[in-house]
């Protein structure tokens, strides 16, 4: 057997790169705060395929949550039916207790929703600075002065590391530079929930380390709200205090991470089912 | 970098674009605006070809030099306008001949009007273009002549009670159309059915099949050569039972013939001028003409051709008469020229009102007879006798 | 007052224009359904033709069905030599560039045939073609029903020449999923190239029958172009077999719109049906299926 | 059979593969692993031509398969079975298969293929005139691989076959794959399903963020919990 | 700040380049009346193009009709000046509402649709347009079209008569200013919040939405003012060249030649378009006339052709069709 990183095993790696579940602790504290969004036996139908079926969850104030499950697990179309970007089959959903389907994704912007894509986005005839005001200027409903949109855009632009960057176009910028103009935009918004669809894939293991922190400081300075798919299992492992799981558009775990790889339908679920082939 | 292009390439074009207007005595400058390009270049063309022929004539009879410039309008409005400010106000030509339909003629005429420019046309015949009352338009033919000898003929030549009017909704066809169907309705005779079509119709049956169901005598299309085509081939599909099949322009050609073939034979048209229709007074230069133009242009000339040719003679006989009165070639003097113009033409007698219209134009209606075009109406211009009923599809 | 015999006649010759209509239109449809390229030149590619067959017919009096092989050969041949040179160095570019370049292209052959063969309007007449039939009041001719038959073949023999051939089946997967096709082993550059040609073919066979059933010009491609278009979003794109459907729709439309209504106001049928497919439906009457 | 050296793909700039380096033996079963976003399909995609590789050498049995293009490398008998099968869903099960011998010229093969493939899938005969588009999950990766196998592959390359399968599905399409190894072809599977792949295969590299790793031969692939670890983060 | 890039200042290297171009022009040709009514047109076509530049070039939204405003603006003034006697300065504004308001019309349906059948409903909407104004004969004259429209009246200013009748100049200049008018309105718009909410459409209509974007109303806005502008220039077209048909006035011309001028001269800078008219103009003018007098289109096909494939980034540049590289499909 040899390993290809350094003759270092896995473990060494994971143990090495990323914070120990110690470090993760005060990450776990315990969400007490209101149910921001609900959803309630959301279902999405495809022809006959059922890409979400009957899912129901609540993420509550302050919480970041995790969505993980292999690929066409349905959490991206999951992620569509939140935002507003796909009509669900049926069910409900409810953001502060109010019911959003149904509205077109600017309302649930203006709602305080904003979410990122998997591929990055960015418009790119516009410069990093306008693709912030854009956002700024647009994510909540109400005349602002020019100064306090100017001066929200340079706050995003620093909290993201982009103010270097702002007078440049999208397609200048790396992968991980464009990956937080997709976080700053949406940001800008001034969202209470953030949706998160892989900001860390693409990245490499270097980039992602130092993206985690970022998006921890998001939850804790600007008090955001996060729901995010990831694949990167051990990424959302360190940042999220409770995951869900989804396979075959199911729902088949809610709960703590370090609970999550110990849960017998969730292996399964990634390693494979048959144990003996 | 690239501004610096963009201005280079607009002083290359401003540098080949001056072109300094120099003002030489001697020949007589003769414009022409006329589509060579676009919807209308099938016609601009001829009259084109006609006005040369009259050009090279011209300086071999009076040893004159002319100097000939023609401009493309392509069928289009803002170019016909823009090639008369090159005629007139560039070119300073003498006068300019040409023009082809009458919204190219419009705005054509009235910049020649500004130019003080006088602007003979040949081939827009709607009645609002000299309602202006420019001093400078003149034209040789007009709606009221063409539309007479129709509504005449099919009253009098035909004796028909119904008429059917299909027209192309075109200007002058459209015009035309409701000037043949008061003409016809104040005679007495009933016009049950009078439709638009649109220029690219290919199934005509619809529309003949409301002239079947009528019981209409006979059939006026006022359209052009496509429109005659497929209405004549629908007709004999449908053996369609009227008694005679009347067109506007256009028809009966060398060239209508030539693409038709059998089912060319007994169409009614109007034609100002056909091969042969000349009045006696003017055999001769018919003649002439047709076999000069036989040995320039290796075909034969159409109306359309004569008009050009026609239009350029008298044209520049103006011009130098005007010239030799006054020592110099004036608007003034070609205008007092043209207006005292008072000749028998192969297309009759040509004099024009204070308007410009032709005072004596009127349209001859003929039949084709063996490929051969013979006029029916007026009677004065008789050259055979009328067959009826008879119908293109019939022929064999 | 309009007899019935009239208004079954009127029926059956919008009928028959319709189906030349899907024939005219063919080209179009099956390149944009293939190679997803609206190809504004289809109409002079569809003219050439049309010339071809004039000049063989003037010519040395072949008869312009015979002409047909020769007529689609030679606008096969300016498809594939549009494609070679200009068409496939912006293949994967906007949509809007292939549109551009393809009018331009049309604006290029349109004139280059006024230099060529003047601006004369001309007309494919064969005598015995033009001789009518009578079956019970309603009349047709020898013509009409010869290149109804023709159009249908033309329409079937494409139909089948997808579904049923190697090449034809490789354009068709080509059209649906172009990666797997690619890894079937399939040249999928190749096919762009081949529907391209095929769609001039198609467009050549069309010339001889307008020519026949109307006339031909130099500036005749465009009118043609646009009803091919109408045609293709009604049918909806890949729609072979809907394109026939489609083409009756409008023919049989034009025809009872001057029936009953006016005959000015034919064409503002076909944009106005145009706009509300669009509208309405806008993968058209018949979806996308191949 | 296939050595991939130093392999680099970018979309962009974004690196999606970056230095890779694996070999697939002849005659029997290799195995990719990988969590999703690893960059596996894109590997394929480069191997097969589909996508052009910024730096590397891929070798197929002794050639240079640099600039080649995917109908070029379908020819010399390297096929792969893309990820979400990607068949035609208007043409019919038989048309989806003969379409995948569209390089082979003799019928005899053709029909003596398309014969082996229903032997191999037996469920597919009773199908064979459905299109498609109405076929069952693991009907539809049935007929991928007979598609695939109308080629008449040297290598098969295998992007996922379990994805999105019920568990006894996977094990008779894995059983089929045994099938097809033992009759000749050499296989490359990419799998997200460990369990599965590794107790087919007999050599196992694991892909993570575009590069591999970790490699072993299959059963210790197995034994070693830095795979599960690898897979759930911890 | 950081939001005045390098592509603002190229843009307003080029707008003070070509600006002083157009002042200069008509000394440039000596005030030769035929030069300078054949830059009238450039320039009417220009300030179209910049407006169709707008909704396409800025807000993304290709459209293949415009022929349908400008016919609608040309014909809304001359029916007002002609018919009812309205003074043709009322009818330039007037041809400017009627446009933006027909373009509601088919705006409000069509933008459900995307990228060429949004190009091509507006293309069928110009049809419709130019099918009416054929056969709604008591209103517009029907084929026969509108003869004799006013000239815009003459200016006094002091004692210096601005004559719009007799001189090629004055128009010229009336045009340009016209022009530079629609440039500014661009402009500022495109400057301005809204401008961003249409760059951001451009860029991806659902990433727009997700930032709180009104899609539609944002490219309903660029529509209307898009239509409105193209609107006044066809009414000034009516005053200019005096005549309307339905033919000329819903001329494919209007549709089709502000997307080449926009291609040519490059879509990303908002000068671009009007650059693109004057060089086209230039070149059909000067050189392929000369060439070939009657068969100057040919080249001009050509070379729309050969522009798309060698150099389709446009005089000034554009971002159109640009795809990720490393795909080679």
């Amino acid at each position: 057997m040899k390993s290809r990183t350094n003759g270092e095993g896995l473990r060494d790696k994971v143990a090495g790169a990323n914070p120990a579940p110690v470090t993760i602790a005060p990450m776990t504290q315990p969400a007490t705060g209101a149910t921001l969004l609900e959803a309630r036996d959301l279902s999405k139908h495809f022809g006959g395929l059922r890409a979400v079926a009957s899912i129901s969850f609540r993420v509550r104030q302050g919480e970041i949550v995790g969505v993980i499950g292999p690929n066409g697990a349905g959490k991206t179309t999951l992620f569509a039916l939140l935002s507003g970007f796909l009509p669900a089959t049926s069910g409900e959903v409810l953001f502060e207790d109010a019911p959003i389907l149904g509205l077109r994704p600017d309302t649930l912007c203006h709602l305080g929703m904003a979410r990122t894509f998997q591929v990055v986005r960015p418009f790119p005839e516009m410069t990093v600075f306008e693709n912030v005001k854009a956002a700024a200027v647009f994510g909540k409903q109400g005349r602002r002065s020019n100064q306090e949109i100017l001066s929200d855009v340079e706050e995003v632009l620093r909290a993201t590391g982009l103010a270097p960057l702002a007078g440049q176009h999208p397609p200048s910028l790396s992968l991980p530079q464009r990956k937080r103009l997709e976080v700053a935009r949406a940001l800008a918004t001034r969202p209470k929930l953030l949706l998160l669809d892989e900001v860390l894939a693409g990245l490499n293991p270097k980039e992602i380390q130092e993206a985690l922190p970022f998006i921890r400081s998001l939850n804790e300075k600007h008090r955001v709200t996060i729901l995010m798919i990831e694949h990167n299992l051990r990424a959302i492992m360190g940042v999220c205090q409770r995951i869900l799981v989804l396979n075959f558009g199911q729902l088949i775990f809610d709960g703590a991470p370090s609970d999550a790889v110990e849960d017998a339908r969730v292996i399964e679920a990634y390693l494979g089912g048959q144990q003996h082939a | 970098m690239k501004a610096k292009t963009i201005v280079a390439l607009f002083v290359v074009f401003a540098v080949a674009a001056w072109s300094p207007g120099a003002w030489a005595q001697g020949p007589i400058k003769l414009g022409v605006q006329a589509p060579q390009t676009g919807a209308l270049a099938k016609h601009g063309q001829e009259q084109v070809k006609g006005i040369r022929l009259a050009v090279d004539e011209f300086q071999k009879k009076h040893n004159v030099q002319v100097d000939l410039k023609v401009y493309d309008d392509e069928s289009d409005a803002q170019k016909a306008a823009a090639s008369i400010e090159k005629l007139a106000g560039v070119d300073k030509v003498h006068a300019v001949v040409g023009g082809y339909g009458s919204h190219l003629v419009g705005p054509a005429s009235e910049a020649a009007e500004r130019y003080d420019t006088p602007y003979f046309t040949t081939g827009a015949v709607d009645r609002k273009l000299s309602a202006k009352k420019l001093k400078n338009f003149f034209r040789l033919n007009h709606m009221p002549g063409y539309a007479a000898a129709q509504s005449g003929a099919i009253k009098e030549a035909l004796g028909a009670k119904k008429v059917g009017i299909l027209y192309n909704s075109l200007s002058a066809t459209a015009e035309i159309a409701q000037e043949v169907k008061d003409q016809l309705t104040a005679k007495g005779v009933e016009v049950p059915v009078f439709e638009k079509f649109e220029k690219g119709t290919t199934n005509f049956k619809p529309l003949l099949l409301k002239v079947k169901d009528a019981g209409c005598d006979a059939l006026l299309v006022e359209g052009y050569f496509p429109d005659y085509v497929g209405t004549i081939k629908d007709a004999k599909i449908l053996n369609l039972p009227v008694k005679a099949y009347v067109g506007a322009w256009g028809i009966g050609t060398p060239e209508f013939v030539r693409e038709l073939g059998p089912m060319s034979e007994y169409v009614y048209g109007t034609s100002i001028w056909e091969m042969g229709t000349a009045p006696k007074e003017a055999k001769e230069e018919e003649a002439a003409m047709v076999a000069a133009y036989k040995e320039k242009f290796k075909e034969e000339p159409s109306y359309i051709a004569m008009l050009g040719y026609l239009s350029g003679k008298y044209m520049l006989e103006a011009i130098l008469k005007g010239g030799k009165a006054s020592g110099s070639y004036s608007p003034e003097k070609t205008r007092e020229a043209l207006r005292s113009l008072d000749v028998m033409s192969p297309m009759g007698r040509i004099a024009f009102d204070e308007k410009g219209d032709p005072k004596y134009f009127t349209a001859a209606l003929f039949q084709t007879q063996k490929g051969a075009q013979v006029v029916i109406f007026p009677t004065d211009r008789k050259m055979g006798e009328v067959v009826y009923p008879a119908v293109p599809w019939g022929a064999k | 007052m309009i007899s019935a015999t009239s208004v079954v006649q009127s029926l059956l010759s919008g009928m028959a224009e319709g189906v030349n209509y899907s024939l005219y239109c063919l080209g179009l449809a099956f390149v944009f359904g293939i190679v997803r390229i609206i190809n504004l030149a289809h109409g002079e590619f569809l003219v050439l033709g049309g010339y071809i067959a004039y000049w063989l017919l003037v010519k040395w009096g072949v008869n312009p069905l015979l002409a047909l092989p020769l007529a689609a050969a030679m606008a096969g041949v300016a498809a594939f030599v549009s494609y070679r040179v200009f068409l496939q160095r912006i293949r994967t570019s906007s949509e809007l560039n292939t549109l551009i370049l393809t009018f331009g292209l049309g604006i290029f052959l349109a004139n280059l045939y006024l230099q060529l063969w003047t601006a004369d309007i001309r007309n494919i007449g064969v005598d015995w073609m033009e001789q009518p039939l009578s079956f019970f009041g309603i009349y047709v001719s020898v013509g009409e029903i010869l290149t109804i038959l023709i159009s249908l073949a033309v329409v079937f023999g494409l139909y089948f020449f997808l579904t049923r051939s190697r090449t034809g089946m490789a354009i068709r997967v080509t059209a649906i999923d172009r990666d797997a096709a690619a890894l079937a082993g399939i040249n999928v550059e190749r096919v762009d190239l081949v529907a391209f040609t095929i769609g001039g073919l198609l467009a050549g066979v069309g010339g001889p029958l307008l020519g026949m059933l109307a006339h031909i010009s130099p500036g005749a491609g465009l009118h043609i172009t646009v009803k091919a278009f109408i045609l293709t979003v009604l049918a909806g794109v890949g729609s072979i077999p809907g394109l026939l459907v489609a083409g009756m729709i409008l023919g049989v439309g034009e025809a009872l719109t001057v029936t009953f209504i006016n005959a000015s106001y034919r064409e503002l049928f076909g944009f106005a049906l145009f706009i509300a497919i669009l509208v309405i439906r806008p993968s058209g009457l018949f979806g996308r299926r191949l | 059979m296939l050595e991939v050296k130093d392999l680099s793909v970018r979309y962009g700039d974004a690196h999606v593969i970056t230095g890779v380096s694996f070999q697939a033996a002849r005659g029997a079963i290799t195995c990719i692993l990988g969590p999703n976003g690893s960059g596996k399909t894109t590997l394929l995609r480069c191997i097969t031509g589909l996508v052009s590789p910024a730096s590397g050498r891929i070798m197929f049995d002794g050639q240079n398969l640099q600039g080649k293009k995917p109908h070029e490398i379908v020819r010399m008998g390297l096929i792969m079975i893309p990820e979400g099968r990607r068949l035609w869903p208007p043409l019919t099960v038989e048309e989806n298969l003969k379409m995948g011998a569209y390089l082979v010229n003799e019928q005899a093969r053709i029909d003596g293929q398309l014969s082996y493939v229903f032997d191999l899938f037996p469920h597919l005969g009773s199908r064979k005139n459905q299109l498609c588009g109405t076929l069952s999950g693991g009907e539809l990766q049935m007929v991928a691989i007979g598609r695939g196998l109308m080629g008449f592959p040297r290598l098969l390359l295998l992007d996922e076959p379990s994805l999105g399968l019920a568990p006894l599905v996977v094990r008779e399409v894995f059983r089929a794959v045994e099938k097809i190894v033992d009759a000749g072809t050499t296989v490359l599977l990419v799998e997200q399903n460990t369990q599965v792949a590794l107790s087919v295969a007999v050599y196992g590299y694991i892909l993570e963020i575009g590069s591999i790793a970790l490699e072993s031969d299959a059963a210790s692939l197995r034994e070693n919990s830095h795979v599960k670890e690898a897979y759930l983060g911890l | 700040m950081g939001n005045l890039t390098r592509a603002f200042v190229s843009e307003r290297t080029a707008g003070c380049i070509v600006t002083g171009f157009v002042l200069a022009l008509p000394f440039l040709l000596s005030f030769n009346p035929y030069y300078t009514s054949v830059f009238v047109s450039a320039l009417i076509l220009g300030a179209v193009a910049i407006a169709w530049n707008l909704l396409a070039g800025v807000c993304g939204q290709v459209s293949f009709g415009h022929a349908a405003f400008f016919g609608i603006g040309a014909y809304t003034s001359a029916v007002l000046v002609t018919k009812w006697g309205f003074s043709p300065y009322l009818g330039l504004v007037a041809g400017g509402v009627f446009g933006g308001l027909g373009s509601l019309i088919i705006g409000i349906p069509a933008f459900r649709l995307r990228g060429p059948y949004f190009a091509l409903a507006i293309l069928g909407f110009a049809e419709v347009m130019k099918l009416l104004a054929l056969n709604l004969t008591w209103l517009t004259e029907g084929s026969l079209g509108i003869m004799n429209i006013a000239p815009l009246p003459p200016l006094e200013v002091g004692s210096l008569k601005i004559d719009f009748y007799a001189s090629r100049t004055t128009n010229y200049y009336v045009v340009a200013l016209l022009m530079f008018a629609v440039y500014l309105v661009v402009y500022f718009l495109r400057r301005s919040n809204l401008g961003l909410a249409m760059s951001a459409v451009h860029g991806d209509d659902e990433t727009a939405a997700g930032i709180g974007v009104n899609v539609f109303r944002t490219k309903a806005i660029a529509l209307t003012v898009s239509a409105t502008c193209t609107g006044v220039m066809g009414a000034f077209y009516a005053h200019y060249v005096r005549f309307l048909s339905p033919d000329t006035a819903f001329d494919g011309y209007w549709s089709v030649m502000p997307i080449v001028a926009s291609l040519f001269g490059g879509m990303s800078a908002l000068i671009g378009p009007m650059a693109g008219a004057l060089v086209i103009t230039g070149l059909d003018e000067f050189v392929f006339k000369r060439f070939f007098e009657t068969g100057h289109k040919l080249f001009f096909g050509l070379l729309l052709a050969v522009v798309i494939v060698w150099a389709p980034t446009g005089l000034l540049g554009n971002r159109v069709g640009k795809r990720s590289e490393g795909d080679k499909r």
